[in-house]
């Protein structure tokens, strides 16, 4: 290889991309530029495998106040206000270093969010792990759970929600998706914009060091003999740092004195200072010797890819520099004048004056590559879909299955890792973690939003059409069941390695079946986050696309929990199921495997249903409702019980399953979707299966809520019967049993 | 045996732990101060004949769960408790 | 009646305080900025949770050098109400407003969930609302919560009757399981020999409206205020 | 100069950390560690003629910042960084 072929190739380019580059500035490009391009048109950046999928996504909407495209989606959700949220991967970092890695993610995410001029008030996280029996993935597990905390606890937002859970294939790649959701004035959204002439570029945050620049793109042969001291350090994030930050930005914003503001986050200063003029139609020149360092000797290639946290880019009204800056010191931060914002849409980077780096920013941005890659339906797909209940053998007795699901850390209670969360920090939260939906309320307002993040990747993995699908209705049905009305979406999309033909048909035929469910239940798309390559020794994870919706309730109080309040209520089944076990929480947890097809889902149904579920929460007549996930009907009824301690005595509705020994299998534990447990007292229920038949949604009194036990019967046959405090305590141990003797170190 | 284990931040990784004492240090009027990192410190007493036991006990024991090796790195002293 | 609200750069808890006076209570609440050096004729002062300066140190080792903190001492002196929240509390710890130190929650984690406390002592201007004994529901948020003082200053402490708050079971009863931080005799709070000095782990704040869990934090409020209009304390201005 | 500053909790004091990392350690089959104790460890870089210089400076941060004397005590070392 030559020199130049050896730093193509460490910086993760192909050659005709190269070639792209040297045609694009008509020259040879510097190092520096070389290392602008790599990260600009890096597949974290460009979006390039999934760009011309993802555009087939629903964006639009009457409440839609900002798209994709910017630092975070917002919709409007009334009196004047919008809601900005986004959500974002941290999947590799975490693996890493679960602490940092998770913690810089939550730092992320909320800075794309206060960046848009929102004050961030709730966070969700998304996340998946091996097996908790390897002692490794607890610790990946217990590091990621307390970097969430340790961030988020520190700023002082509440995380509100969130899901978990456990497969073999995310052993060596965890996933960590976090979410965030803040709140700004609906006419004074702040955008990631640089323009105007002679505006000032400010650098403001955490000194640059030497974080996160990455191994590949280390070139060139000098670059190779000090690379050993300039190995790529780990992110540490500095909470408080961003807390000053949050606080200050905020409180610039109000003085009008911005045009534009951007974090900078994956491709640092690089990214921002591109993204920002590119979105304004200006130029931006800095001087990289101005930017504030933590290490000396830092190369202008370092300082233009360091990733280091905490630290934003701002254009400032000319003549208002003094004003900004005095709101900087005054939270202990010094903003520093970097640059100038030009006419001519270039890039210019210097370095003490003299020219590193010149590059149109339409080349970074819109111009970056954009591939269709190859598809290929996967070879695994005809064999996986197929689930012989036969060959399973006799089904263990309905008791042993109900408690060993319960005490799988996919069902269990989430309490270890929540209680860790503080999640009630800012006084808003009306539903807290493990009561359903996250429901937050928003002062001076009536009203109160509910959020809920959610993701099958057994679903998926059977059918990944089927599984966005699934993922985008069960989140929207948990929002819908607080009693919230979804009215928009983001969405983050973890696959393996795009470069091979089948991933790529994974990731095509997911993003079709999110497209077509959020246009049947009309929530468009905000934003989202994709992440690639999630693989270890070519072994990708299962195909997880994770969605967050976000639903409003105009009046907060009548947010619904998913616990039975009364003594006495009616229990109703809203929705129906079909012998569906195929990708089940019960296939997986009693038989190790993950096969079948994915339960079937009418989107016009669901649409109904959510209608019901809506209506019924407005109007008082629902007491609770819980969604039909992991687990079944059977766990879903316990999980209702839970907490309040008030027992429920139940005929579960008959099926008929192709092999008859499962035929109760599949009443209790099957995952049919669209399916949710209410509860309502004697008086409403006439008025509940009243408003079910209008919207055309089966319904049906299955049993009544009382006593101390769960019981459970199908055709008269007691099948599942259990004293609650007995089947609450497999359930709450469910997690915390893996973690009695060994702690993890902070 | 008592094996005394230091973890500190590589050099490179960023303390804002120390980074903040360094500023609160500043603010109190200790212009002299010019740098602070923060970092961990263990006694560990350990049951065992030699320091050379001790000392590889100790390390193991840093290894395996007092230090990261991915942003820390420590050292060892042994002693007589 | 007016409260000052203390805001420490990482201060997190203070609008809830705000919030709290401004909106639940229905008086007046205003932010006072750290590096302030006047409380701004405040009758009552707050300083809330949160993580000042990071907890980088120690919770509340650095922000005791605030400038504001000498107005709070100097209006504490003058035997006006200050209540610490939380962060609050370990910053009047750190400084001495109060005696004792805090640790590590015994679990090593941040815990946060809802608490049973009982009050110990009415006889503060941020309990005469309440009954003796009685038992409050008010959630904890915190890492390092484990409240520690040599034994002899615990036994003073509980000789003059300065241990304000317990954690108890919803009963009322102080057993070790209903200790979530191992706070030594399960103090959840304390007041200075004055008694106009009051910090608490729990948060109050968080519990002053039914809709978020329970409104039973407002009764420290009402305390207050009713100490203040009764002319129970002199007023610090 | 570089100031070391050890900070440990004082011997009468529960050192919920210490415990659990010999918990951790104990469950790792580390038997022979009998305690543990965890403390904090501060590099000082100081701007100092001399060691005494360096050393006094360092007490004094540590005794009003560093170490919290209700419940820790600290050991100073001074050296050339
Ligand atoms: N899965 C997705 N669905 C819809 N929009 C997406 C998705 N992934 C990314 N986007 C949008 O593409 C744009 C580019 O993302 P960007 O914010 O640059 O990513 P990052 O924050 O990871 O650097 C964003 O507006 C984002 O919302
Ligand atoms: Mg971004």
């Amino acid at each position: 290889m030559t020199a130049i072929e050896q730093a193509i190739a460490q910086h993760g380019l192909t050659r005709e991309e190269y070639q792209r580059i040297v045609e694009r500035l008509g020259r040879e490009p510097t190092l520096t530029e070389l290392g602008i391009f790599s990260v600009m048109w890096s597949e974290h950046c460009s979006y390039k495998s999934s760009r011309v999928h993802l555009r087939t996504l629903p964006t639009t909407g009457k409440r839609v106040l900002q798209g994709p495209g910017e630092n975070a989606g917002a919709v409007d959700i009334g009196d004047g206000l919008a809601a900005v949220f986004k959500i974002e991967s941290h999947n590799h970092p975490s693996f890493i270093e679960p602490y940092q890695g998770a913690a810089t993610g939550v730092g992320g995410i909320i800075r794309d969010i206060f960046t848009m001029g929102a004050r961030p008030i709730a966070l969700l996280n998304s996340l998946r792990f091996g097996p908790l029996d390897d002692p490794l993935v607890r610790r990946t597990f217990a590091g990621v759970v307390a970097g969430i905390a340790g961030y988020g606890n520190s700023i002082g937002i509440p995380t509100v929600g969130g899901e978990i859970a456990f497969d073999e294939s995310y052993t060596g790649n965890p996933l960590v998706n976090v979410f965030c959701l803040g709140i700004a004035r609906a006419d004074e959204i702040v955008r990631g914009v640089a323009s105007g002439a002679g505006n000032a570029v400010y650098y403001v945050g955490a000194k640059t060091g030497r974080d996160g620049i990455h191994g590949a793109t280390m070139a060139s042969a000098e670059f190779d003999e000090r690379s050993a001291e300039k190995r790529p350090a780990v992110q540490v994030g500095d909470p408080f740092m961003e807390k000053l930050l949050l606080e200050a930005c905020l409180e610039v914003m109000k003085t009008g004195a911005l045009v534009g503001i951007q974090d900078m986050g994956a491709a640092g200063l690089t990214c921002s200072t591109c993204e920002m003029g590119s979105r304004g139609g200006a130029g931006v020149e800095i001087d990289v010797s101005l930017v504030p360092q933590r290490e000396s000797g830092m190369t202008p290639y370092e300082i233009m890819l360091s990733e280091s946290q905490e630290r934003m880019l701002l254009v400032v009204r000319q003549g208002r520099e003094a004003e900004v800056e005095r709101i900087f010191d005054k939270w202990d931060l010094h903003a520093v004048r970097i640059g100038t914002v030009t006419t001519d849409g270039r890039l210019r980077v210097r370095d003490h004056g003299s020219l590193m780096a010149e590059i149109p920013n339409a080349a970074l941005t819109d111009e970056a590559p954009v591939y269709h890659r190859p598809m290929a339906r996967p070879r695994y797909l005809d064999e996986a879909q197929q689930l012989s209940l036969a060959a399973l053998g006799a089904p263990a007795p309905p008791k042993e299955v109900f408690l060993r699901l319960l005490a799988s850390p996919g069902v269990a209670s989430k309490r270890w890792v929540y209680r860790q969360y503080d999640h009630m920090v800012r006084t808003n939260t009306l539903v807290v973690p493990g009561m359903g939906a996250g429901v937050v309320r928003i002062k001076g307002t009536t009203r109160a939003l509910a959020l809920s993040l959610d993701g099958n990747g057994r679903f998926a993995y059977l059918d990944p059409f089927a599984g966005a699908q699934l993922a985008v209705a069960e989140a929207a049905r948990n929002v819908a069941c607080a009693g919230g009305q979804p009215i928009g979406a983001t969405n983050c999309l973890n696959f393996g390695n795009p470069e091979r033909a089948e991933i790529m048909w994974q990731f095509a035929r997911a993003v079709e079946g999110m497209g077509a469910a959020c246009r049947a239940l009309e929530i468009p798309i905000t934003g989202g986050n994709v992440s690639l390559y999630n693989e270890t020794d070519g072994r990708a994870v299962l195909p997880t696309p994770v969605i967050g919706v976000v639903g409003l309730l105009e009046q907060a109080e009548h947010a619904v929990r998913r616990a039975f309040r009364t003594e006495g209520d009616a229990i109703v089944l809203l929705g129906e199921a079909r012998a569906e076990l195929g990708g089940s929480e019960y296939v997986k947890v009693m038989h190790g495997l993950v096969r079948g097809v994915p339960p079937v889902l009418d989107l016009a149904r669901e649409a109904a249903l959510q209608r019901v579920l809506i209506e019924g929460a407005s109007s008082g007549v629902i007491r609770s409702a819980h969604d039909c996930a992991e687990g079944g009907l059977a766990v879903t009824l316990a999980e209702c019980c839970f907490d309040t301690g008030l027992g429920a005595d139940v005929r579960v509705p008959a099926l008929e399953a192709a092999v008859a020994d499962y035929a109760d299998v599949a009443a209790l534990f099957g995952e049919s979707a669209s399916r949710v447990v209410v509860a309502v007292s004697a008086e409403r229920t006439a008025e509940l299966l009243a408003l079910a038949a209008r919207e055309g949604v089966p319904a049906e009194v299955i049993g009544r809520v009382g006593g101390e036990r769960i019981h459970l019967a199908v055709s008269g046959r007691t099948v599942v019967d259990e004293r609650l405090a007995d089947a609450e305590r497999v359930w709450s141990s469910g997690i915390d049993r893996y973690f009695e003797r060994q702690q993890a170190i902070a | 045996m008592r094996a005394r284990v230091f973890v500190t931040l590589k050099p490179s990784v960023f303390d804002p732990q120390g980074t903040t004492v360094a500023d609160a240090l500043h603010t109190l009027g200790y212009a002299a101060v010019r740098n602070v990192r923060q970092g961990k410190y263990f006694e560990l007493d350990i049951d065992a004949q030699t320091a050379e036991d001790a000392r590889k006990l100790a390390s193991e024991a840093a290894d395996k769960l007092l230090a990261n090796p991915v942003i820390e790195s420590y050292r060892i002293e042994v002693g007589n408790a | 009646m007016k409260f000052a609200v203390v805001v420490f750069p990482g201060s997190n808890c203070d609008h809830d305080a705000y919030y709290a006076v401004e909106h639940v209570l229905g008086q007046e609440a205003a932010f006072v900025w750290h590096k302030d050096t006047s409380l701004g004729g405040a009758d009552v002062v707050v300083l809330p949770g949160g993580f000042a300066h990071g907890d980088y140190l120690r919770t509340g080792a650095i922000a005791r050098f605030s400038p504001i903190m000498q107005a709070v001492q100097a209006f504490a002196d003058a035997g006006g109400p200050v209540l610490g929240i939380c962060n609050g509390f370990q910053v009047l710890l750190e400084a001495g407003l109060l005696p004792g130190a805090m640790l590590r929650n015994r679990s090593v984690k941040f815990q946060c969930e809802h608490v049973f406390v009982r009050v110990e002592q009415t006889h503060t201007p941020f309990t005469m609302a309440c009954r003796q004994g009685q038992v409050l529901r008010i959630p904890i948020a915190h890492g390092e919560g484990n409240y520690y003082a040599e034994p002899a200053v615990v036994e003073r402490l509980e000789q003059n009757r300065q241990v304000v708050f317990r954690y108890t079971t919803a009963a009322g009863e102080v057993t070790d399981a209903a200790n979530p931080n191992g706070s030594v005799h399960n103090i959840a709070g304390l007041c200075n020999e004055r008694r106009n000095v009051v910090g608490l782990m729990p948060h109050p704040e968080r519990a002053c409206e039914l809709a978020v869990g329970s409104a039973d934090g407002l009764l420290l409020f009402d305390s207050v205020v009713r100490a203040l209009t009764q002319g129970v304390l002199a007023t610090a201005r």
